[in-house]
């Protein structure tokens, strides 16, 4: 396997139109940093199968998003460029764009992706972050909610000041990842400001006071803030942390897994605003418009109902289609299976009833979770 | 650990089952020197480990007085050892190597100074006290050794051939020196070594080994005039040993002869009329006369300072080792006799044990 | 000929021959595959988005959240190698020896099982540590049921749980080295020792440490090195905002959270020169140690 | 040698520290094994029941056989180039004193101190440019970079240790440079470069920055899938990250294993001179 | 590389600027036995390892004929060397160290075989040919690293106190094999040794050292009976060394004196009456005499086998050594008297230099 390296795209074309189909059937590398795949892998195995005259193989690789610009600037300055498509969070796509790694595929071809023009409202929102360069695959409105076991939380509180006065009643007993490693540890983040009424929801600096102070309230009676969302379920679990931040997906997925027992609930706090959040299909710069042409065909294929149905997956990003009309109904029957029995009939009204807020921008958000870190996180000397 | 008398009881070490040293018993007495003679690998550096406490003993034990000592770990015995190969440490200068052995002993530092330096003069490194002992030659390493074993004044100094390394006229002032320092000090000296002479003049008791087992003990005089059987004989000197037929015997005066040679001698342990012997004698105790005595022709003369060796055979094929002032010449006719307290018959089948 | 063979030997006598030769591969490897790739981050490193060449590290050293995050590493490194080095040393003298029998047997199992966690990885460690020494953990749950603590002792998630893992992690590393370091010293020495009256505490202190210090030094520098780049358990089971924000996290965060290359490569160039202080000042000492052939004569 | 009642005291501390940390270490361990094999696992001594699932989910996520074999390549080149790179270069920084010693000392200390975070991307690049990242060749060519220095550093007392004598007797039987390493030093450093290989191997499988910066498709290590599973945006079950890191660590072991089959594994604490006993 | 003269030219060897060997000049012819001699750290060792090319030289050149000697390494020069600390390979059977040579030379298996087995019986280790160097002997490792050297039967074999450690009957075998071999395979040797007898028995010609420098160069017989000054005497067991002053002057022929002390000697250099000479004689040349001769009185009497050594002092104090058959007590007034041609006398300040 360590022969002589071929060169891939050496002589291939990168710049000028994208054909219709490529000239011939192409491999297509596709990177997740997002673990988007659990959701749209069997949508792009069943499209390889369907069209082998322009996707010959797919390989698939997994990476943690942080690490993706360093790789892909790596390639990009060898002028080597071996990932063809990328499926990527909002971190790792406002990351890709501020440090220039994408192509721009919109406007072009927008004409080729039909499915675009029946996003959700969420989903056209959060596609409005992608710019130019990133297409929506998959969509959900998050968070925040709070988790807790009603064995031992009779009564879960339900409002900010509620949870503020659970915490200080129970020191330890709540509990959040810290925001920059946990996805629902910053949906709380960019909640509480529409929570707590912060003069600009959008500005961590200077318009967050009341969500500062809050937090800073909290991390009195807070002991520790694990470093991912896997520990915080753990630890609710096995009832050292009674009440913790959720999201729809970390909800439902989780319980269907067996890592959170079954008969834990949700609680939502009154006044909340769903802070969305959204995967995104990037192509880096330097892929060959074979390829691109390859990938434009995919995606117009994963952005039908059909195939969006499978976004439902087990409730991992629930309910995670991102375009209408696609009913749970349409969904393979285990992932109809699984969510019959772990999700829950309440998320349709929260949903319908709550604002939808798209998530921060990319800058605002490390400031946000700089200040974290210092102020809360940082503040903190436990023994 | 002082003592009277050190008291070795059937020390045995066996090297993966096979014998490195048997049942070797022997009293020490306090002050005394012992010599342990015998040819390479016979056993000699695994009794001064025995002793020493650097090998456990598969047998046996070892008493100092009414103290059992082979229980004991080394650095509890208190005796000085100089290492065959010498096992400097080599990390520390010759002056650091000699100082080592006083500092664990916590002794005021000028006296570990004092002691030290006079060790180092003692064996004439003053010059090269601050050297490592990679930079030293190899005499100059195994006077390190010496140094760092006796400046210790232990009750028990072990040596295991100390001044093998040595040129003749520095040896002679060490072997002096050794001697000068045992009496001086009164210690107790037990030494290995593979130079007969060295061995005959510092020793008060000689043990000879072979393959572990001791041939004889006896006092220098002892061993050189009567060794116990051939094998001493042949290791203290005894350079002719010629296989003869008992023919006469008179007490212990036996006439033995084989073809020409006939020659008169004594018989160490009970021999009859018809024994096959070997009989030893000395190359330094033949001589050459000028008639009726064995006949021989001369082959091989080497010259060795006033005197010369000489190599002879006799019509029957026998060859002789003799030490002469006179110089024969290769080819020459000589004759050569001996005298009968000087010459050993032994018996040919005796064994192994002393 | 007789010219070359003159500047030959006036080469050799300054220590240059074809010897020498032995270098170039990895001299050559290192000057191709890193020095390059080493510039230029050092290079990117004074190329901050504002406040001239040194802008990058102005900043760092202007803002206590990051400057500190030299003395909290160091704070868990330098005591973590320190450990790991002091605990390897009296085990592996300990276990060293080549003996038949049942002891050898029992003694290379137990090297063995040494040895062993060095393949857990920092993920299983920290996973490890979360589950067993985390509130509802064996380590609690024993500790709780016997009557010992009527709470469940915070062992991770702070200082002790980095610490803990870099034990974990380091002690192997450290133990395996000195070991082998350790069966390259003639035990003759120490015998001669034993003669001349050291006990077995002076034999080591005075013969064999001094003879496996300069192993010491290197293994101590390893493992501090190690320890010094802690990352993925400082995040997992540290306090990674607080107690342990580790330089590594803030290299971390400005090249994968802000984007800001300079910064992180700053902060990497910070973290080298650190490392370098502290192996400089171990290996000046080892300089003044004898390093050399560790047999004593002949043989 | 025997040691005397003195030492008692000293031993049990040692071994019972020995033990102690041992029952922790198997308690950390276990954790994990356990918790990998569980099915759910709450406020309990024992997960409520078992299951093997967590592995084959695993196993088919990562297509983890291939990931495997790439990682037992990748780290059998990387030990290997970097002994075989690294030694000669310690003989020579052990033995001989020249000008420039130290700079060079110094610059096979660099790679080892410097995070990836300053020369990784560059060294993608390099490495993307002249067209072997992307294949198991750069991701051997990169883990290289810090394992050279490191076999040069751990090796260096190692070879300081013995005796030149012994390789002068060996040129005067005739051995070349060649023959002194292979016929005389190989043997004789084989402790030292059985521990420096097993530490360059767990280093190398461990080596997440490099390896994920010039790895292509086909030549991802174990490492990366282990990160990913570990921190990874997305939802994952904790029994599958442990279940990876069981994983991991099984591979590790198994390395590690036919490594010391490969060599005597007595030679781990084998000496040139016999100890006496 | 062989060669019909091997010409050392000014070979200097310093170590951290202090001399080791200094200005060596000499030319070996090919199938010469040269014995170097000299007292402990005289640089024999350094000798031969610039011979060998294991240190390389400060000053000076070696050439094998027209070729230079001292840039090659020592592996391609193909010389054979016994060193003074054996530097067996710890981790080779006896067997493979002494095949190791062979081996490297990359001969057939069969012939690899063969040789190492006669080497293996040359130095009578059959037993313990599969032991490794740790498990053996001081006298066997020695003897190994002989078989390790000759058994490659090198152009020029050098060897560095190669039978030191052997006891003396062992070390006379293997003295008559290594000269046997010697002749037989025509190889050149050079040969460090302590042992004057060991020198004058086997060597063609002697090279003395001191403190690095050469102090004579000549055949056993001239050395043993013409040392160039005070030091070679020492050396070659001019035991008695007494300070007197020349009083009367005929040809080499000198009264010496000092007080009672009065003898006639040769001198060995020119002098002049009045001179203070020192005088050599060795102990075996001293005879004990009924008269007319130096008195003095026994001190000490050490017991030596056939003879015996004495030390007696004169009137004067002066301290003289001599050996004898007969053993005189201590406390006995004796004559002592010696042959003139054994009598010589050194100027007193002879430098360093030959
Ligand atoms: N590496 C070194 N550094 C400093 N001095 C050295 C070094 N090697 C040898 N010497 C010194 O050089 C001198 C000559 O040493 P050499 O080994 O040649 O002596 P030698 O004649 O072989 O003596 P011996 O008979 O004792 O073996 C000695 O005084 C020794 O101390
Ligand atoms: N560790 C060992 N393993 C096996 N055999 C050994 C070991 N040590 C010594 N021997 C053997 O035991 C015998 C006695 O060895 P020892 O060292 O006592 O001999 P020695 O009398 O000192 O001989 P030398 O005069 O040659 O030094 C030798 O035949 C030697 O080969
Ligand atoms: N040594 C650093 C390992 C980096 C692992 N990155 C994981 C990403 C965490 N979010
Ligand atoms: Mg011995
Ligand atoms: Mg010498």
């Amino acid at each position: 396997a360590c022969g002589a390296p071929d060169s891939p795209g050496g002589s291939a074309r990168t710049g000028g139109p994208v054909p219709e189909k490529p000239g011939a059937p192409v491999t297509l590398n596709v990177l997740d940093v997002a673990g988007n795949l659990q959701l749209t892998q069997t949508m792009i195995d069943e499209f390889v199968r369907r069209h082998p005259d322009i996707v010959s193989r797919v390989t698939y690789s997994k990476s943690p998003a942080p690490e993706l610009v360093g790789k892909v600037k790596a390639q990009q300055n060898a002028n080597r460029v071996d990932i063809d498509l990328v499926l990527t969070g909002v971190d790792g796509l406002a990351a890709g764009i501020d440090q220039a790694l994408w192509t721009p595929l919109l406007p072009t071809y927008a004409g080729r992706l039909p499915g675009m023009a029946s996003y959700l409202p969420g989903a056209a929102a959060m596609q409005k972050l992608a710019g130019d360069f990133g297409v929506t695959v998959t969509y959900y409105p998050s968070g925040p909610l709070l988790e807790y076991l009603p064995s031992k939380v009779p009564n879960p509180p339900t409002s900010a000041q509620g949870l503020l006065d659970y915490a200080r009643a129970n020191p330890g007993a709540v509990q959040y990842a810290r925001p920059s490693n946990s996805g629902p540890g910053r949906t709380f983040l960019m909640g509480l400001p529409y929570l707590l009424d912060d003069s600009d929801p959008k500005d961590p600096v200077n318009g967050w006071e009341k969500t500062w102070a809050y937090l800073r309230e909290l991390d009195k009676h807070v002991r520790l803030y694990p470093s991912g969302t896997g520990e915080t379920m753990k630890n609710l679990a096995n009832g050292s942390a009674k009440i913790i931040v959720t999201t729809t997906g970390w909800d439902i997925n989780p319980r269907a897994l067996g890592t959170v027992p079954k008969d834990a609930k949700v609680a939502a706090l009154d006044g909340f605003h769903w802070v969305t959040d959204a995967h995104y299909a990037v192509v880096p710069k330097g892929v060959s418009t074979d390829k691109q042409a390859a990938v434009l065909a995919l995606l117009n294929w994963m952005l039908t109902p059909e195939q969006q149905a499978r976004a439902y997956d087990k409730g991992y990003f629930y309910p995670g289609p991102a375009v209408r009309d696609v009913p749970l109904s349409m969904a393979p029957a285990d992932s109809r299976a699984a969510i019959e029995e772990y999700g829950r009939p309440e998320y349709e009204r929260l949903i319908a009833d709550h604002p939808l807020e798209v998530p921060l921008d990319a800058k605002a958000l490390v400031a946000a979770f700089d200040r974290w870190d210092r102020e809360i996180g940082g503040g903190k000397v436990t023994q | 650990m002082s003592f009277d008398k050190l008291r070795l009881d059937g020390v045995t070490r066996r090297f993966a089952g096979r014998p490195g040293l048997v049942d070797l018993t022997l009293t020490i007495e306090r002050g005394e020197f012992i010599a342990l003679l015998g040819p390479s690998g016979c056993g000699k550096s695994t009794a001064l480990n025995c002793l020493a406490g650097l090998l456990p003993l598969s047998v046996g034990s070892i008493w100092a007085d009414d103290t059992r000592l082979d229980t004991l770990p080394p650095e509890r015995r208190g005796f000085g050892m100089v290492f065959q190969n010498y096992a400097l440490f080599p990390h520390m200068s010759v002056r650091r190597n000699i100082a080592f052995g006083l500092q664990m002993r916590r002794l005021p530092r000028a006296e570990v100074r004092r002691r030290t330096d006079e060790a180092i003069t003692l064996v004439q490194l003053e010059e090269h006290a601050a050297k490592l002992p990679g930079q030293l030659s190899g005499g100059q390493q195994q006077r390190v050794a010496i140094a760092r074993a006796v400046v210790l004044e232990p009750a028990l100094v072990l040596m295991d051939e100390p001044l093998s390394n040595l040129d003749a006229k520095l040896r002679l002032e060490m072997r002096t020196e050794l001697r000068r320092l045992h009496q001086s000090l009164g210690l107790t000296t037990v030494y290995v070594t593979h130079d007969q002479e060295e061995a005959l003049s510092l020793a008060d008791r000689l043990v000879v080994l072979r393959d572990g087992r001791v041939q004889q003990i006896g006092t220098p005089e002892q061993l050189h005039t009567r060794p116990a059987n051939r094998h001493v004989a042949d290791f203290m000197g005894y350079r002719n040993l010629l296989p003869l037929t008992v023919t006469e015997k008179v007490g212990d005066r036996v006439v033995l002869a084989r073809g020409d040679l006939r020659l008169i001698g004594t018989a160490v342990a009970p021999v009859d009329l018809g024994d096959e012997v070997t009989v030893g004698i000395r190359p330094e105790d033949l001589r050459l006369v000028d008639a009726d005595a064995i006949p021989a022709t001369v082959e091989v003369v080497e010259y060795q300072g006033r005197e010369v060796a000489v190599e002879a055979r006799t019509a029957d094929g026998v060859r002789l080792h003799l030490r002469t002032p006179d110089r024969p010449a290769p080819g020459h006719k000589i004759h050569v006799a001996a005298d009968p307290d000087r010459v050993l018959a032994f018996p040919t089948d005796d064994g192994a044990g002393g | 000929m007789s010219g070359r063979t003159a500047l030959r030997h006036r080469l050799a006598e300054r220590g240059i021959d074809r010897q020498l030769l032995l270098l170039a591969p990895a001299a050559a490897f290192v000057a191709v595959l890193f020095i390059y790739p080493f510039l230029y981050g050092v290079g990117l490193s004074l190329q901050p988005a504002r406040g001239g060449p040194l802008g990058a590290y102005r900043q760092f050293f202007a803002d206590p959240y990051q400057r500190d995050t030299v003395l909290t590493t160091l704070g868990l490194a330098l005591p973590a190698a320190l450990l790991n080095v002091a605990a390897s040393v009296p085990i592996a003298y300990r276990m060293r020896g080549h003996r038949s029998g049942w002891r050898s047997r029992g003694k290379r199992l137990l090297t063995t099982v040494l040895v062993v966690p060095i393949t857990l990885g920092t993920v299983l460690t920290a996973q490890g540590l979360l589950n067993f020494l985390g509130p509802t953990g064996w380590f609690n749950r024993i500790l709780l049921a016997t009557g010992l603590v009527d709470a469940p002792l915070r062992l991770t998630n702070n200082y002790w749980g980095v610490f803990f893992s870099l034990v974990i992690t380091g002690f192997p590393f450290a133990f395996l080295l000195v070991l082998s370091y350790l069966s390259g010293i003639d035990p003759t020495l120490e015998r001669a020792a034993a003669t001349l009256g050291a006990g077995g505490a002076q034999r080591f202190r005075r013969i064999t440490l001094p003879l496996l210090a300069p192993g010491l030094a290197t293994t101590f520098c390893l493992t501090f090195v190690l320890a010094f780049s802690v990352f993925p358990s400082a995040v997992l089971v540290g306090d990674p905002a607080g107690q342990t924000r580790v330089i590594s996290i803030a290299a971390y965060d400005a090249a994968y959270v802000r984007y800001d290359y300079p910064m992180a490569a700053a902060i990497a160039v910070i973290m080298g020169v650190v490392e370098l202080a502290v192996i400089a000042a171990v290996l000046g000492w080892r300089s003044l140690l004898y390093t050399g052939s560790t047999s004593g004569g002949k043989g | 040698m025997r040691r005397g009642l003195v030492a008692r005291p000293a031993a049990w501390l040692v071994w019972g520290l020995v033990a102690f940390f041992f029952v922790n270490l198997a308690g950390v361990i276990g954790s994990v094994v356990v918790s990998s094999f569980g099915t759910r696992w709450f406020d309990t001594w024992l997960p409520q029941g078992w299951t093997g699932g967590w592995y084959a989910q695993a196993w088919q996520e990562f297509g983890l056989l291939s990931v495997l074999l790439v990682t037992v390549q990748v780290s059998a080149l990387v030990v290997g180039i970097s002994v075989l790179i690294g030694v000669p270069a310690a003989y020579v920084l052990a033995r001989r004193s020249f000008p420039g010693r130290r700079l060079l000392y110094l610059l096979f200390l660099l790679p080892i101190l410097m995070p990836p975070i300053t020369y990784g991307i560059p060294l993608a690049t390099v490495l993307y440019k002249y067209g072997f990242a992307g294949h198991v060749s750069g991701v051997v060519l990169a883990n290289l970079v810090p394992s050279v220095p490191f076999v040069i550093l751990t090796m260096t007392p190692f070879i300081e240790q013995i005796d030149p004598a012994i390789e002068r007797a060996a040129r005067m039987c005739g051995a070349g440079t060649r023959q002194i390493f292979t016929r005389i030093l190989a043997p004789l450093l084989v402790p030292g470069l059985l521990a420096a290989s097993i530490l360059v191997l767990v280093r190398t499988v461990g080596m997440f920055e490099l390896t994920f910066l010039t790895a292509g498709p086909d030549s991802q290590t174990l490492v990366v899938a282990l990160y990913y599973s570990m921190s990874a945006a997305g939802i994952r079950a904790q029994q599958s990250v442990d279940a990876m890191a069981v994983i991991y660590t099984t591979m590790m072991l198994v390395l590690l294993v036919v490594a010391l089959r490969f060599v005597n594994p007595t030679q781990l604490v084998a000496r040139v001179k016999e100890d006496v006993e």
